[in-house]
């Protein structure tokens, strides 16, 4: 129910400027850009999609940097691993 | 697929864990409620389980609005239905919630014509479409959903398609955490805080659970690494004896929230003084109804409802489930008068019921993986 | 008793209760039983096995085997009302040849002849219906096979929705292996011959109600070369089964309950089109469920898998076919799906259909 | 050139396009194409037989003949559409199974196995389903053959009637005589295996709407024995056909035409039951165009007729069996009826049926 | 059949036809009209020509009510069926005869509901149990017919049945056959009176015939023997130099018609100024309308009609048959273009049509016969 | 259309006395006999069926003269015919 989807803003409707099309992984769908309203959102921008609506436009820095710590994370417990399994075979 | 790929990496999964096995304390049993059904949804469907320690307990908490609906509601929404030239519409999620006479399938094989639609729009679109139908619009949702059925009833206001109305059933979340934090049975260590219904409220509504109640909280996403991650923020809390209201899904939630997303639900809707909760009783200021200005668009009021309550079967222990109190397994019906094939409660319905999650995606595998 | 013994206790009792003879407790037919996943298998044993009971139908196979004097021959049936009718990638005429030649296909047979019934809404244009019988023989044609004898009926307006098709098909085994899913045993390989769901997803997407765009088209083809091609490659198949309504996941509970195996499948592995996945992301649904039209899941020895997979890529519809799993032993019955994520989970027999009349 | 020459010449003329390749006109399907009159015949070779044209198909004959390896066998499909479902005498459960066997059995087959499609509409009573299955398997029973593979689907409320059931069927031809309309040559007899009508009435009776009531119960039974016994007693058995949409008139054309004969009836011959007859006169409609689904005509080498007939007799369901008529040259392609009057008319083909979703 | 086997006998028929024939005078080619479809059908049905010398011809008449409907009032009808909500009941002779653009089977396949009825009573049953329904009765038929038109209008007054309506195209059988005996190109020797047309307007009504047009007619019942006998009864009175109206069919008709019948046609029904007869064209006083006190049930007010009147297709020589100038098959299109399947006149459509009768039955036997 | 079909009355339906019940050949239908109001419509009489109304009573007597009529010149014919055979034989 609470299911939000990332998307990609490919094109504002100009009929319509509450519209835009947004693409998830090669199918496109018309996403009602309302709740956006301060936002500016434009092609390019990633949103987040609920019910036909985009809640929130993804911020890609916030997203570069947890993934900048996840891997910081995962390479930390790699090298301990590697190293864990070096000393093994010592 | 971006933004969701990233956050599903198995090395990365092992290193968060080996952080959280690092910070457990010998002896000590954590419990953390993850409020969100989307979280028990992807608890299970990813197996996440499968990476923390067996001191730490996750308990699913009443964030399903599809498992908070009660039977009397269904019976209304099956009611409004029932009248002549009514096209009933509603989230797929609630075709199968048992009403005291059964769902809306058996409601259609008997006549009336629910269908399913992906957004409150489309059941707009179909009344502006088909003059001769009355469209109902059955809203169900937190605070994610609440907006997009706020910003329908705007549009259908300005277009003046009469042919339109809502049966409003929008929940608010923090008074239902409220109850379970007051609820005596329940003992908890933090809150995995709800993704999705914070990009509309935010983070700072959840201060008074880290202050008032000093429980931490972490507001996380969706995909497994968000939820380990937000885990591991939990713990090192706890280790660093803070109560804090955090924010690990940064990427989509602005710790102010939507601004207009609120201010569509206050220029719509209204608290109502208290409504029924399924398993949990009536909760005061814990759902929206349409403002006065919007009566028009309003089901409840077009429609004479019987609104009856319904007693819960006596076997459903729904209530226990959502507040955390019993795991799935251990009501006393599940998995064999209650499945999904023949579900007694909601839980065992939504896909983010914590019943149906358990059940579908989640029994059996942690003991009997490693047999094969 | 510790917590996890009550729950062990548990979950054993649920396992005999999924095991029990099913009982349609409805009294009335609704979508789900048409959908393909447990209230179809549901109505099925506790309706239609139950009446008819014998021997070849118990087998609830694709295909019914019969030996009719010194022939094996393989006899199966289905209906197609699917909405819309024509849609990318092809029409009700495709799947209603392709289906039935599939069934027989995957029965290990060579499919031969096939019989079609018409049952059309008054109102119908005949321009459709051309374009449906034209479809039907280009099928054929594709697949080897003959129309050789049909029906038609003509139902008021508002008794139908345009026009249904049942074919029936009848085809010659030309060995003598026993294939089907109890054959399966722990070691064996799971394949699937292409990436899947991108026919229950079109369908979808055709029916316009969703506003969803995509280049998708039916996967719906005839499967009888891709059967014989695994067939000859590999003396270990153990069965093969088009993944049509309920999806691949639904093949596997088949497979898994039949031979009280444990199917373990990788997530990673299972091919899938990235539009499929965003549409089915979109909705809410998982591709394991949606229908195929034109892939079928082959079990086989495990240890002639390689061999398998490659015989199926020389072909054009099996030029992404992958092993996605194995057979195990425990627990029994179950279909467990190891994710990407390196977690596991059980993967059921779906209960609802989000995707009626697809076929 | 007299009156007489030209009007000849126009006759002439008629009869050759009468012989013209069929078109469909309409833009739409209409109750009509259902019926299996001429419309229903065009229908079927203007589009399918025109798709799919092969050999076997163009036989047209109740069952397809098909030699699989070293057997023959015969295939035959129907969809059946009745309404009511449930009629004195039977349901569409019986029909579904009797047809199917019907067809088989004057195919000069042994029915052996059949598959059942069902086309549910949502909201369809789930024991109106299990009486129907519980019929097909009486039925299925009585005529000793097995419903081995099936297929279910729904449709939603209001594109459908309740319940649709297609059966198909196999059945093995254990001689080596030719049967069928062209194997009919002058001097044969013509004969039916019991009373006329009595099917179609009922249902049409049944509806209700007529306001006429009637103790008349549908004919509906498998023919598989009687087929055998007329097998047996008369090598000179050219063909048999049951007499379903369209009557017993139909199948008298689709002799006169196949076999370029004339056909000869004898009204006074032909047993009809006073109250189908009653209810016939009535509603202005002719018996010999009133469906059955248990009686077939069958044409038999004149020297045999009187053994035929009596063979039929011993049997409770030819206990009425009857010659009603004899096979001349000329005029080729039609059939003639000598009134009890002492005329003679021409009997043709029906171009739309009264009685629709009879079956 | 009591009252019909009886009339089927072929040794009197054999007796009758040798009566028939010594009347003949040598060199003499009678022609007699049948006006009534009915007797066509009769006629072909049972081949009762077959009986008859060579030097008797009978010539078809206009007595088929559904042949004489004009396409301008079948594309009424379906312009009426068109409306929301409206069922169109008629008989099932009506369902196949051709509008300019296509019949009510084919309108039907469009998208309106068109049903047949056995009686008009059945359209009224319908109306009553169904109210959300309009139901129109398209009542067609001479004499025959009318009363039970009447008598439906009168019960549904009575009753107050007001989604009820009959769209009226009752047609009178005296004005069409003065036509005939008023156009030029046709020379008749006698007439068999239509049997139940009569049963309603009685004998006199045809005493026109006999006294001022100097044509004997005998009023027919519809056995075979029936159609024999007046056969015989009219070459008994050219042979004795008569013209009268006799009654050979008295076990049905009494001289007086039927008064109750009369009265109610009366009571609900007035002539029309001037009807279109198909093939025929105008012919006044012809045909009956509903008066002005049941307004409320004519649906040619409670509909606006385009009342367009469509020309017969050139080809069609329907007006030449039904005035028995041509016999059927000398019709260009008779049997090719022209078949019951693809009927272009209305002729080929009712089984009464003379075209029909003498494709379906007729066609081939007079030569072929002995040939068998 | 003008089609009429003789049937026998075997039951006047006691809550609607235009109403009778008509037998043809062992089938049964509600006839209405509201045409014949002025003719005493009972059980045993044969009416004539015109679309569910009963447009004439039939007239037992007078069909049996021209049966007799029909039967005499039968029987004539066929002693003329019998006497001519006889005749050829001698
Ligand atoms: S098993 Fe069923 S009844 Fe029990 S808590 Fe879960 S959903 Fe409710
Ligand atoms: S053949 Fe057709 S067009 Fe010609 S007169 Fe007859 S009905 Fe009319
Ligand atoms: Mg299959
Ligand atoms: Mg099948
Ligand atoms: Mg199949
Ligand atoms: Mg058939
Ligand atoms: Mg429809
Ligand atoms: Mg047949
Ligand atoms: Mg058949
Ligand atoms: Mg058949
Ligand atoms: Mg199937
Ligand atoms: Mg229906």
């Amino acid at each position: 129910m609470c299911l939000g989807i990332p998307g990609e803003v490919v094109e504002i409707l100009t009929d319509r400027q509450d519209l835009a099309k947004v693409d998830v992984c090669g199918v496109r769908r018309a996403i009602n850009i309302g709740l956006l309203a301060d936002e500016d959102v434009r092609p390019g921008d990633w949103v987040l999609i609920h019910v036909g609506f985009a809640l929130s436009k993804i911020d890609e820095e916030e997203a570069q940097a947890a993934l900048d710590f996840l891997e910081g994370l995962g390479k930390a417990y790699q090298d301990e691993m590697d190293a864990l399994r070096d000393s093994r075979i010592d | 697929m971006r933004f969701v790929d990233e956050y599903r990496d198995a090395g990365q999964a092992r290193a968060l864990a080996a952080e959280i096995a690092a910070l457990c304390e010998p002896g000590r049993e954590y419990k953390f409620m993850e409020v969100c059904g989307g979280h028990t949804h992807t608890i299970y469907k990813h197996g996440i389980e499968d990476y923390l320690p067996e001191s730490i307990t996750l308990v699913h908490g009443p964030g399903c609005p599809v498992c908070v609906i009660p039977m009397g509601r269904v019976d209304d929404a099956i009611h409004i239905a029932r009248q002549p030239g009514v096209l009933m519409t509603s989230f797929g999620d609630m075709m199968r919630v048992p009403g005291s006479g059964g769902n809306f399938f058996d409601a259609n094989a008997e006549g009336t014509n629910i269908r399913m639609v992906y957004s409150p729009l489309d059941a707009l679109k179909i009344a502006r479409e088909q003059p001769d139908l009355q469209v109902v619009f059955m809203a169900i949702g937190f605070e994610t959903t609440a907006p997009s059925t706020a910003m329908t009833v705007l549009r259908a206001a300005r277009e003046g398609i009469d042919n339109f109305a809502v049966f409003c059933n929008h929940v608010t979340i923090l008074p239902a955490i409220k109850a379970i934090l007051d609820s005596p049975d329940l003992r908890l260590d933090g809150f995995l805080g709800p993704g999705h219904v914070s990009t509309v409220i935010g983070c700072a509504p959840y201060e008074f659970i880290s202050g008032h109640y000093g429980k931490p909280l972490v507001v996380a996403g969706f995909e497994p690494l968000d939820v380990l991650q937000s885990i591991y923020l939990l713990m090192r809390q706890l280790k660093d004896g803070r109560s804090e209201v955090e924010n690990q899904y940064t990427r989509v939630v602005p710790w102010q929230g939507n601004p207009t997303a609120l201010r569509v639900i206050g220029e719509v809707m209204e608290l109502r003084p208290y409504f029924e909760w399924r398993g949990l009783g009536f909760i005061s200021h814990s759902a929206l109804r349409l403002r006065a200005a919007y009566a028009d668009f309003d089901a409840e009021l077009r429609y004479e409802l019987p609104d009856v309550r319904v007693a819960d079967p006596k076997a459903c222990q729904c209530g226990e489930v959502l507040k955390g109190v019993l795991k799935p397994w251990e009501c006393k019906v599940f998995g064999t008068a209650c499945t999904p094939e023949t579900p007694i409660g909601t839980c065992m319905v939504s896909p983010e019921g914590a019943c149906a999650a358990y059940y579908n995606f989640g029994r059996f595998t942690r003991q009997r993986v490693n047999a094969t | 008793m510790t917590t996890s013994d009550r729950e062990r206790q548990v979950l054993n009792r649920i396992e005999r209760t999924r095991r029990r003879r099913p009982k349609v407790r409805e009294e009335r037919i609704t979508l789900a039983h048409g959908a393909g996943g447990k209230a179809t298998q549901t109505l099925v044993e506790a309706v239609f096995l139950e009446a008819f009971r014998n021997p070849v139908l118990e087998q609830l196979d694709d295909s019914a085997v019969l030996e009719i004097g010194p022939s094996r021959l393989a006899l199966t049936t289905d209906s197609f009302v699917v909405t819309p009718l024509f849609f990318p990638g092809g029409d009700i005429g495709h799947l209603a040849i392709n289906g039935t030649v599939n069934d027989l296909a995957v029965s290990g047979a060579r499919p031969l002849y096939l019989t079609a019934g018409f049952i059309i809404e008054e109102g119908f244009p005949v321009a459709d219906l051309i374009r449906i019988a034209t479809s039907m023989r280009e099928a054929a044609d594709a697949a080897d096979v003959h129309v050789v004898t049909g029906d038609t009926k003509v139902v008021q307006r508002g008794k139908g929705d345009g026009c249904y098709v049942t074919t029936a098909g009848v085809g010659v085994i030309e060995h003598d292996r026993r294939l089907g899913p109890s054959e399966v045993r722990p070691g064996d390989a799971v394949i699937v011959s292409g990436p899947i769901g991108d026919h229950g997803i079109t369908i979808m997407l055709a029916r316009g109600d969703l506003g969803i765009e995509s280049d998708l088209v039916s996967d719906t083809a005839s499967l009888h070369e891709l059967a014989a091609a695994l067939l000859d490659a590999a003396p270990g198949v153990r069965m093969m089964r088009d993944a049509t309504r309920g999806g691949v996941a639904t093949v596997l509970n088949e497979v898994a309950r039949a031979a009280e195996v444990a199917v373990v499948v990788e997530e990673d592995a299972i091919p899938v089109r990235p539009e499929v996945r965003g549409a089915a992301e979109l909705l809410g649904i998982d591709p394991l469920y949606v229908a195929c039209e034109g892939r079928f899941v082959a079990v086989v020895d495990g240890a002639e898998s390689d061999r398998a997979v490659e015989a199926l890529r020389r072909h054009p519809l099996g030029a992404r076919a992958a092993v996605i799993g194995r057979v195990g032993e425990a627990p029994a019955g179950l279909v467990l799906l190891k994710t990407a994520f390196g977690g596991t989970r059980i993967c059921d027999v779906l209960v609802g259909d989000p995707l009626p009349r697809i076929c």
